[in-house]
Order: C-alpha cells, then structure tokens, then sequence
C-alpha cells in the first residue's frame, strides 16, 4: 500500500505533489533535472486554440516573499500541444492535467474537447481566473453565473473529469464555487494569482509592462489557505490546493485545511527540485505527525 | 548538466565601488564548457528575497567559478555579505554562451561590454587567447569609481576604458572608442545595456558577433516565459533568454 | 515653505505619513518612544459604543512577509476614548484621525456624532472593513449599497470630515470606492487587511483562536498598490493608501499610484521608529528622485 | 527608557541541543534595573521572518545582556546564525520584571522554571542571593540533552532538575521536586509553560508568588492588543503581558 497515494476523479496520484500551470511549461525543462514520473501529476502550461505571444516584457517582478507575473499565456496554441508536448510527455508515468484557457466560450470547448482526447491528458483544468489577458479569463472567474455556464459547455465536451481553477480576486469565492459545482465540475482548483502592482520609485511607472500582473508565492499562502478551507466545506467535490507552497508543512496544511491534492507553483523558481523533495519528505512528516496514510489529512481542520 | 549545488564561498572582495567579485567552488565548476554562461543564485535562506538573481560566469577553472557583480537591490546585497567558508546556493551551469569558435586563430577579435556586463567577457577573453585569437577590450564604465578588472583585461590584450564622465580613459561611449580603433576583427562579441548592444550591432554591422541579452527572469532555465525576446524571424517569433540564450548571434533578437 | 505638507478635508498634514489605525493604540506607548509631533496625522485605534474585549488568543501569527490578526476590535468603548484617551493626547501637535467601527448603523452613528466633536479630531475613519469582527464589519465593506447608505448615515452627523476605509476582500474595489463616494465621503484610506489563515502542522488546526485574521505586512504590499491605483483612476476624492508600507520608496511609490498620503501599520511593529524615520529621510529621496514638492508624486503614474 | 539599539554580538554558543547562549554589548544593558524583563528581537534584516521575537533577559551587567533560547522555528533559528563581531537589532528593556524586593533578607525564595522559561530566573536568583535572600531552584526541562545552566544555578544556591523521561534529576514534573523540598519559602517566582504555572501556583496557594506569562506579540510595548490575558478581576479585565507584564502577582492573571 502506499501510503501517499489518492484518488481523485480522472486522477490516480502516487503522491499529491504537482507542479501548477505556468511554472512548469510542458515539463522539457524540468525533466533535465528529474525524472517526471515521480510528481504525481503534471499541469501544463495553458492552452489556448491559437499560439499567443502572451505581453511585453517585463513581465516578472519580485515582491515580498512574492512575485508579480504577467506572461499573458504565452502558448504554442492547440495544435502544437497536441501533436508536440503532450506527446513528448508520454514517455513518462505521469498524468497530465491540461490547462485550458480562451477568450470566449467557443475557444474553451474547442481547447477542451480536442486536448481532452489526448492519451495521457488525465483531467483538465479550466482556468477562468488568468489576471493577464484582456477578454475572457479573469471576468468568466468573478461571475458566478458565467462561470457555470462555462463549465457545463467544456463537460459537455470533455472526455476526461474537468477542474475548474478559481481566481481569488472575489468578494465570496464559495459562491463561484458552488456555481461551478453545479455547473457539473468534478474538482476545484485554487488559487490563482492574485491582482497586484509593483512601481519603480525612478519613474513612476509600474515595473510590469502590463500594468498590473498576478501575485504568487508564499506572500499569498495565508490567503490562499483561507480560501480552500472556505470552499472544501461549501462543496462536496474535491479542491486541489495551491498558493505559496514550498515546504513539506505547507503540504500539511493545505490538506488539513480541506485540499486532497496540492500544486506548487513558484516555488519551483526558488528550489528547481523542490517537487522530488516534498515527495521524498512526505513519508518520514506523517511518521513524525503520526499519520499513516495521507488522505487522513485531508480536510481535518473541519473536523475538530 | 545543470546541478544544483551549495557551493562553499572561497573568498568575496569589493573590487570597485558596489562591485564584488564572488568566487565559489564545487562540482558545478566543471560542467562549464563555454564562457557567457549563466548560474542562479539564491540570496537568502528565507522567502525574502524570493527568486534567484541571475550572474553571468565571469571565469571558471578547476573546481572555481568568479562571479563579479553590483550590490544594488535586495538580492544582491545580501549575496554581498557572504562571507568565506560561508555557502551559497546556485543552480547552473544555464544557459548558450560565447562561441570561442567563432574567432579564427590569428585574427583579432573585438570585445566590448558595459558595467555589469563586463564579467562574461572577461573568461571569454581566456579562452580566446588559449584558442590563439587576439582578444581586443573596449569597456564603457559610467565612473572611476566602478571601473574593475582593467588589468586583469589589460594582461590578455589591448584594453580601452570609456566612462561616461570622463573620470578615466575616453569620456563618452564605447563606440567612441571604437570608432578610433583601426583594427581588422573577425568577430565581435558585446554584452551590456541594451542601448549598448544596439549601437556596438550598428557600428559592427558586417562582421559577424555574438551579443548578451539581459531580462527578468522567473525559472532561469525556459519553463516560464518570463524572458522572452521578439526575433526578427516569424517561427515562432520569439526566443527565451535564460535558455536559448543568453548570447544570440547579432541579428537574431530585435532590438 | 514645508515640501512634504500636503492638504486633504479636515486634515493639514505636515508630512504625509501616518500611523495605521490599531498598530498604534491611542498614541501612548509610542509617545515613550519619539514625540508624535512629528507624525503627519494620527489613525487611533478603532472605537466601538461600548468597551469590547475582543477575541480569545492567539490573536497574531506570523506568515511569510506578513502577519495574520485577530485582535477584534478590543477597545475601551467610546466614553473612555473621548473623555481619557483623545485628551491625553492634545498635548501633542498632531491632528487626529478616529477610527470608527461598530455592528449596526445606529453604532457607527452614535460613535461618529460624538467622537467627531472632540478638538483634536480632524476626521473620521470609517472601518467598514474589518475582517475579524463577527457581525457588521466586512459586510458593510462588500456590498456597496450597504456601504453607501452607512457613509451618508455618518456624514450627516459628523462635524468632520468623513474617510470610509476599503477592505481588499472584493471583486471589484472600484465599485464600493465609487458608492461611498456618492454617499457623501470625503476621503479614502485602503487597504484594510486581506481574509488569511494558517494552520498549525501538528494539530491540523488554524493558529488563530479565531479561524482566520486579517493579513497586513509587506506580502500584501502589491496588491494594496493596485488598488489604490485602481481606486484613484475612479473616484475624484483623495485616498490615503497603506497596506505594508515599510520604507521611504513604498511611500513614494503608494503616492505615484495615487495616495495623496500613507498610513503605515505593521512596520510600527518591527521597527518601532518606521513613522519618524520615514519623515526624515523622504526630503533626502525627493532630492534624489528631483521631486521639489512630495504633491508632485500624487498620481504621476496615472499621468504617463 | 526602552531603546532600539544595534547591539554587538560578544557571542553566542550553543549550550544544550538547540538552545543558544547570546551575549549582547550596548547600552541597552546599562537601561534595565529588574531581572524578568525581555527584549524584542528582530531576527534578519529582510520581511522574512517578518516579526520580531520576544525573549527573556537571562542576565545582564556592565553593557552586557545574555539571552537563552531554543533556536525552533524561522526566527530563532536566523538569529542562533549571529556571530560574534556580528549585530543584532534589539527593542528594549521591555515590560515589568520579578519584584526582588518580595523577598526578605534571610528567607528563602522558591525558583520555579520550565524550559525555555528558565532563563530570566536565572538573573532574578543573582539578584536575589545578592539582596539576602537564598535561592531555591527546581527546573524542568523534558530530557537531559536539552538542560543548560545546571551548574550556574547550583553555584547560587540548591538546585533540583526534573525530566520528564527521567533522563536527568527526578523523572517527572517540577511540582513532583516541589512537594519533597520540605522548605519554608517567603515568596515563589516562576516561568514556564501556562500548566506548569498553574500547578506551580496550585502548589504554593498561601505563599505571595509571580508567574511570567508568555503570549504571541505584535508590538512588544503594549500598543496592538496581541497579547492580553484575562484577569480574575474586571477592571478592565484584561492585561497586556508585554506592557503590564510579563511578570504578574500570582491571582492577577487567570490560568
Ligand atoms: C543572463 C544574465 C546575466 C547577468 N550577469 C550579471 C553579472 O555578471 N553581474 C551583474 O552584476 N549583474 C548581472 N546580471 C544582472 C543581475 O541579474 C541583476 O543586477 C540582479 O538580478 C539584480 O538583483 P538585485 O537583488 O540587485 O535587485 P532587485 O531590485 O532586488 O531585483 C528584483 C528582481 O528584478 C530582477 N532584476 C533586477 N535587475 C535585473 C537585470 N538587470 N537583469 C535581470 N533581472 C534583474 C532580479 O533578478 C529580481 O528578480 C545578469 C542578468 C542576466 C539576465
Ligand atoms: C515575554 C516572553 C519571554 C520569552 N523568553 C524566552 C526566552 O528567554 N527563551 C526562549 O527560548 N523563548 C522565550 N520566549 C518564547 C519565544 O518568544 C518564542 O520561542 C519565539 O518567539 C519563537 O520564535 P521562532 O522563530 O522560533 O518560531 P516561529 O514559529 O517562527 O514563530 C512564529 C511567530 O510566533 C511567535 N511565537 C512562537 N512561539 C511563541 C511563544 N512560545 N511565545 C511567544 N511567541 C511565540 C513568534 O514570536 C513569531 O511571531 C519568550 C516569550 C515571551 C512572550
Ligand atoms: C509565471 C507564472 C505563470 C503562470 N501561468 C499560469 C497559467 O498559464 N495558467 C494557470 O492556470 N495558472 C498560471 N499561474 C498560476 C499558478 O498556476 C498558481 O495558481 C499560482 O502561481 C499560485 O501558486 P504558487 O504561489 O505556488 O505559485 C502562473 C503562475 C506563475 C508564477
Ligand atoms: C494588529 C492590527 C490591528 C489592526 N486594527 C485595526 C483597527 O482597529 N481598525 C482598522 O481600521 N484597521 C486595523 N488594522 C488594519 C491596519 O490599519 C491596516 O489597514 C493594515 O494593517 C494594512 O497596513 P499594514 O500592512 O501597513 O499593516 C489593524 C492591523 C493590525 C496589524
Ligand atoms: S526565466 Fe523562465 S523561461 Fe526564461
Ligand atoms: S504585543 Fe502589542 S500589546 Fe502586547
């Protein structure tokens, strides 16, 4: 038995460590440093029906224990992904979920229905709560209606179980939450990056080139945390946690406060082995913690 | 291979005003195969500061790697406190260097580098000379005071220094310099600002270089997208500096 | 002529920095330490009708670059801050900003009408924002009828003027800013702290007795800068921005974004002479930056 | 008068498993006239660890302070980094100490410690041996590896260590010494964790005692409301351990 492993709709992780959408590419770069196949599942870089050259640079920019990114979702468009990444990607052991991104309802269920097709492409993750680009992404994210709408459209499509990624940038995310649920998602996945500046004291003007971008990295942990714990007792699908991520207690934490999986995005700038390492870690925490098998932690918090 | 390693600091010095020259030593140093490449280091231990600050590889040898760079902001200011037997924490070898090749023995090449783009050039100069190219410096600084490394360049060949103030050698630009020059190159190699680049491109246009690009960085080794530059060709339009770079044949980025 | 005095409704400031409201108490533990005098203004602590304990501790925990509080709004109750505190501190040359909280309208009415008499009171804060109160609090800062409709009730018994303090914790800030400010407001201060929690690894539980806290510090430093870029670009009364404000160029860079002054809250907690050092460095960093006058900061980023 | 001061590191040791001895230099020291007072310490120079940490003042002298600690979390652990020639930036002298006068010349004083709550007794039994008064310590600590300061304390007066695994001294709790000292004692003071006070205090009911109290702090000076604590009476209700404490008369706070 082993005792990191757990069951998600469309997912059988061996652990519940993977790296979050845009941090990780289409996994070329990592895998020049570890092999893939021990994460328990990869998210991908989103897709979008057309390549996208993504917003001028800079589009990265440190903040306290944080980062400001705007890369505007920079892809090599669906065809590409198709016939190219995810393909690459199957010499490994390790399922894939697609992140899938659009401006309009049409490009999300294209995206979904042909990428969902994919062999290794285990589940999908919408992402409705991109900070960076104009249309669509983050307005689908803030509206509870549009956002259900949305949903049901891709899983009319989807041959796979869709996760919907939410935005933290709402006054009730249990709200988009439960209309998502009802939507027909089969899990959450939370947070996104949260709207933020940074400016250069010389100018006056914002660092980004865009303006503004999206805040990640331990700075937004606590929020992050707050949220999952918020939406994993408001709805019965699971939550997959993310935000801040980059030790083996933050895995802890994320799990006892209701998430059955956790991704790791930034944190894989700072620390290029840290996925490999909180998967090594994992086992001898829960020995000290005296849990046996890691799904006890999920959501524990609601329970005492 | 890429590593990730704790080095152990053999030493740190200020050099010239802000400008420390950092040498460490472990494995990594041996997986170097080209000047102009790049490591990235973690400043603290903490989560502030947060990313890694990229610094080009100023020279490499047995088991050592010297970074030199200026402590301005967060990062680099506390990189500027490590002290000997002290460790810092470095990912790398990344990124495409210099292509010594490029320098047919016999000829003369010409390199020219701004401020805290200086240090690449200066192991690139190294291997030139092994390779029997006569290097030929032109070094623009803003001041006196940050002005480093002009014997180090001076002992492998011609030397120019240009401040902007005039505070030592030429006043004005690098292409002030090499304007006055007179030499045959077979090839020039340039890292700098990017106003810098676009001028030494212009003046060289003909010859064949190799320039160093500069961007923000997230991943460092071509996961994010962080870094990318606009080419002047169509597929697909684009290369990442931290990977496909950071040295790009003179033509290839827009600039 | 003084270049750092800046003029806003009911407030002559000498300088534009200012302590956070509830990071400084009503003055006298940091009057042990330099003359308050010297402060620009002065955000109290808030005031409830009557004397509140609070919530049960622990009431603080540390996050990344930030920190997490759950204090509740302890406070001695209007009598004793009008008839012991706010005398007590007329002895210094220091205009006062009363921050005003309550759970019902007819609370923050109550507390408005008296409080707003008191000589050294030059304005009102209207904390229609905190988090870790169980009832009014964040409610009235979401809903921006509600919020409104409370700022009107306020200013028409206030004998100053009337700042309404923002809570990040919405989709669309704009939309509340845009609604006090038909309600009659005077002024804007943001942010109020973001909703957080952590949790502790061993128990499963959060660390604050309270569940969550509201997040301060430099973690939420981006995204209090957008929004007081955000806010600025749509409302034409002035904004007092904070959230993690630490050293002199986060004061030039909240004014570029459009503050007209700052307030600074938990960096009085790690360097307890923040307020003073920050007065007495900023004319060296105009001189830098060749600002003659600290007015010419307000904004300029919207200008370029 | 509480200063903010950048002290001078005159050293630091590691005296039991994890637990740091660090002396400071500076004129903070020169500020504090009662033992139990603490200072506020900031442990890097970055956002992270953002907060600073609160500890007891061991001891402390002619410009000298010495604190004890269990380097445990993110801060401590930055701080036990500090070397000598090093700095550190403390807030200080902080709160309300141990009344030295409640002992009278010639009684004896019980000196209850647990843990990390063992330091400021420490000074506080120097204090009182100097003013007459004979120290009587018990102080519990979990297991051998981590007991420090045995032999420092023996040197002023009787000293008993219990461990909760029996690895040193009496196997057990401090209050399973205190019930076989057989003394008579004028006053009590004691530090520790919040069940250990209570049963210390439970313990000695009819004797005039202190308890220093430990809460998580904002400000340190009594300005934030982080820190309070109930009292059994109602006016206002609360303390502030920072400001009104650490140290209370046993009954004022409720346990
Ligand atoms: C490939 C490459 C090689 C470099 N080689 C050198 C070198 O040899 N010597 C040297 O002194 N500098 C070099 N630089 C520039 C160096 O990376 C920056 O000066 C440094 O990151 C600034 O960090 P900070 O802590 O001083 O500033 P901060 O203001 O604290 O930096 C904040 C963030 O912005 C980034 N940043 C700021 N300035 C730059 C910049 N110019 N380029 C890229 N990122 C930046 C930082 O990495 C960090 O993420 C190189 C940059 C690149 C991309
Ligand atoms: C008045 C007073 C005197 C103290 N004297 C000593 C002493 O002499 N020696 C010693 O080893 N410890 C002492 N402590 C406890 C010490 O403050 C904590 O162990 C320390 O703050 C933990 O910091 P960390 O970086 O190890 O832990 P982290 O987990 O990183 O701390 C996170 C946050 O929680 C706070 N925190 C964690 N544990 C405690 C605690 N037990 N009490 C208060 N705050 C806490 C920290 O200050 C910080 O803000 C004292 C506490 C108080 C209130
Ligand atoms: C550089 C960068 C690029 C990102 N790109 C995407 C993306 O394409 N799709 C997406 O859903 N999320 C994207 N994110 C958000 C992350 O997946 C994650 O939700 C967020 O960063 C919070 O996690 P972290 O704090 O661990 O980074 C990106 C984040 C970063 C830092
Ligand atoms: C301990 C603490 C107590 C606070 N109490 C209040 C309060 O009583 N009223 C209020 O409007 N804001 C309160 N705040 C919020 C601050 O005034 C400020 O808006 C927020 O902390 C962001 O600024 P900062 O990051 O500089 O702390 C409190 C913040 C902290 C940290
Ligand atoms: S820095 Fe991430 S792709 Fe270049
Ligand atoms: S720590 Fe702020 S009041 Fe005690």
């Amino acid at each position: 038995m082993n005792r990191l492993q757990v069951e998600l709709p469309g997912l059988s992780l061996k652990n519940p460590i993977m790296p979050a959408s845009g941090c990780f590419g289409f996994g070329k770069e990592y895998a020049q440093l570890y092999d893939l196949s021990k994460l328990g599942a990869i998210m991908v870089k989103a897709t979008t029906l057309e390549p996208r050259f993504g917003n001028p640079t800079p589009r990265v920019a440190e903040t306290p224990a944080g980062m400001l990114n705007a890369i505007g979702l920079q892809n090599p468009g669906l065809e590409k992904v198709v016939t190219e990444e995810l393909p690459w990607l199957e010499q490994y052991d390790v399922p894939i979920i697609a992140n899938v991104a659009g401006s309009e309802t049409e490009d999300y269920v294209a995206v979904a229905e042909r990428i969902s097709e994919a062999p290794n492409v285990h589940a999908l993750e919408l992402n409705i709560s991109c900070p960076n680009v104009k249309c669509g992404g983050i307005t689908f994210g803030t509206d509870p209606k549009i956002a259900g709408e949305l949903t049901r459209a891709v899983k009319a499509v989807s041959s796979v179980p869709v996760y919907v990624k939410l935005s933290p940038n709402v006054t009730d995310v249990t709200e988009i939450a439960r209309a998502v649920e009802a939507g027909g998602a089969d899990g959450l996945t939370l947070i996104n990056t949260l709207v933020g500046m940074r400016f250069d004291p010389r100018t006056g003007r914002p660092v980004i080139a865009n303006g503004t971008g999206g805040l990640s990295g331990p700075a937004v942990k606590p929020v992050a945390l707050r949220m999952v714990y918020e939406v994993s007792r408001s709805v019965s699908i699971p939550v997959i946690g993310m935000g801040g991520i980059s030790d083996v207690d933050d895995v802890i934490n994320f799990m006892s406060a209701g998430a059955s999986a956790v991704a790791v995005g930034t944190a894989n700038f700072v620390d290029h082995f840290v996925c490999p390492k909180l998967i090594d870690v994992l086992p001898d925490r829960l020995d000290e913690l005296g849990i046996g098998n890691i799904t006890e932690l999920i959501g524990r918090s609601h329970r005492i | 291979m890429i590593l990730n390693e704790r080095m152990k600091v053999a030493g740190q010095r200020e050099i010239a005003r802000n400008i420390f020259e950092l040498v460490l030593e472990g494995e990594l140093a041996d997986e170097i195969r080209e000047p102009g490449k790049f490591v990235h280091v973690r400043a603290g231990e903490t989560m502030d500061p947060l990313l890694r600050r990229p610094i080009s590889i100023a020279d490499y040898d047995d088991g050592r790697i010297t970074l030199i760079y200026r402590a301005e902001g967060d990062g680099t200011r506390v990189i500027s406190e490590k002290e000997r037997h002290g460790q810092a924490d470095v990912l790398g070898p990344l990124g495409n260097g210099f292509p010594v090749e490029a320098g047919a023995p016999g000829t003369k090449a010409l390199l020219v580098g701004g401020g805290i783009g200086v240090p690449p050039l200066y192991g690139l100069s190294k291997r030139l000379k092994e390779a029997g190219v006569e290097p030929v410096h032109v070094l623009g600084f803003q001041s006196d005071d940050v002005v480093f490394y002009e014997e180090e360049f001076s002992r492998l060949g011609e030397t120019h220094i240009a401040t902007v103030d005039g505070s030592r050698g030429t006043k004005g630009f690098v292409t002030d310099v090499m304007g006055a020059l007179g030499h045959e190159f077979s090839v020039y190699y340039s890292c700098g600002p990017l106003p810098m680049l676009k001028a030494v491109a212009d003046g060289m246009q003909g010859t064949e270089g190799y320039l160093s690009f500069e961007e923000r960085m997230g991943c460092g080794i071509g996961a994010c997208f962080a870094c990318v530059c606009r080419t002047d060709t169509n597929d697909p339009g684009y290369v990442k500096v931290c990977s496909d770079g950071p040295v790009f044949k003179a033509g290839v980025v827009s600039i």
